[in-house]
């Protein structure tokens, strides 16, 4: 599966992408972030807890109980400010 | 229907004819152009003044959620035509950031759907604006007013 | 604040790069395009299309008129450009007919203000359209929705 | 005065603008009405009561008890339906 970090994630975290391979018992969305908050600090501070960012799976936004199920990329990111 | 994310500026004049042309039934254009606006920011003891801004988007993601916008306008408002042009990369005060247009037989709708496509994109489409001060970059916070504005589409039922 | 009355057609990409140019200041810009609708108009048995009319004005009037109510929208929004520009004349099916652009530093500003300006001058401005049908020529009435636009604006304290 | 007619208002008097000296006791948009309605009976269709018309005096509209005092130009017109 392939993470992807957006604006001030991307720095914070250190990678704009990155391939993994979560274990089974991570199946949703909530379940994926606290499983990448232990790859590093970065990681941790990024994807913290009360931090506002959204995700997204195969391109369409998804809450964070979205199942994982047959993603092929899942996006984090900040809120939106274009326009 | 029509959606186009590019780095390079548009032609508004050009844009509008290839819109409207050849397209008898329209009565009203509405459209809006979102400029880079030059702004002072005041951050403790500093004032600094902004002279460009750096977008980014989710490429792959932009094009569909716009495409989305443009296709709930349609099921809200009898329009004829829709264009969404949204550039990204880096952007000086005085450039033009995004095209949006929108053309009815009348002309609420026009001026409604317009609207509803730049309340909307402004809050479903994966863009980020990181500003260049004197003082370093800064990412820009999303806008409270933005997120009022597009709720105000919620729910509503088509005109 | 520009407004010009005239036969001949306008630039739209011309006029309003002149509008926004060398203004920094302008975060967004809306503008409305009214144009010649090819019309189906029943009556009696006879079903005519409309493909063209004449705009008949009262020149001297009509700018003072225009004047006034741009003046009325730069009371009520902070804006930074407005322009008025206003065809008479003979007009085909396709044409454009008037140009409306309301810039400044807020979207919700220049939305309002362009809205408020094209509710304004169907109403307050002396223009006149007079229909060609197969049928002959028909003076158009005024539209009901028209006064009830213009008026959502009347006593409406600054935005 | 000059007074000026558009749209159907001109058709249906047959003058786009005339000269006209009112007596002393036409005071007011309303008493010119009645007083141009004897001229011709075009005049008395157009101006007729009930007609839909507006009235503007120096290139201002104005209402029909506004007084003419000092008017150098009338205009008679039916509804606006520019834009």
């Amino acid at each position: 599966m392939k993470v992807r970090y957006f604006a001030w994630m991307k720095r914070t975290v250190g990678l704009a992408e990155e391939q993994v391979e979560p274990p089974a018992d991570v199946r949703t969305i909530a379940d994926l972030v606290a499983w990448l908050r232990a790859r590093s600090a970065g990681h941790a501070e990024a994807l913290a807890e009360g931090a506002a960012f959204g995700a997204a799976i195969d391109h369409r936004t998804a809450p964070f109980d979205a199942p994982l199920a047959g993603a092929q990329e899942v996006a984090f990111f900040p809120p939106f400010t274009g326009g | 229907m029509t959606v186009r994310v590019q780095e390079e500026d548009f032609d508004v004049g050009a844009e509008l004819e290839r819109l409207t042309q050849a397209n008898k039934r329209i009565g009203g254009l509405t459209v809006f152009v979102g400029l880079v606006r030059e702004m002072h920011m005041r951050e403790g003891l500093h004032r600094d003044r902004i002279d460009a801004l750096t977008l980014e988007h989710y490429p792959g993601m932009t094009e569909k959620a716009l495409e989305e916008i443009e296709a709930e306008a349609h099921q809200r408002w009898p329009l004829e035509a829709t264009l969404i042009v949204h550039r990204y990369g880096r952007l000086a005060a005085g450039d033009r950031i995004v095209l949006v247009a929108a053309g009815s037989p009348h002309r609420e709708a026009a001026f409604e759907a317009c609207a509803f496509l730049v309340d909307w994109l402004k809050t479903k489409a994966p863009f980020w604006k990181l500003e260049d001060t004197a003082a370093g970059e800064k990412w820009v916070g999303a806008h409270e007013g933005d997120a009022e504005a597009a709720a105000r589409w919620e729910g509503k039922a088509k005109a």
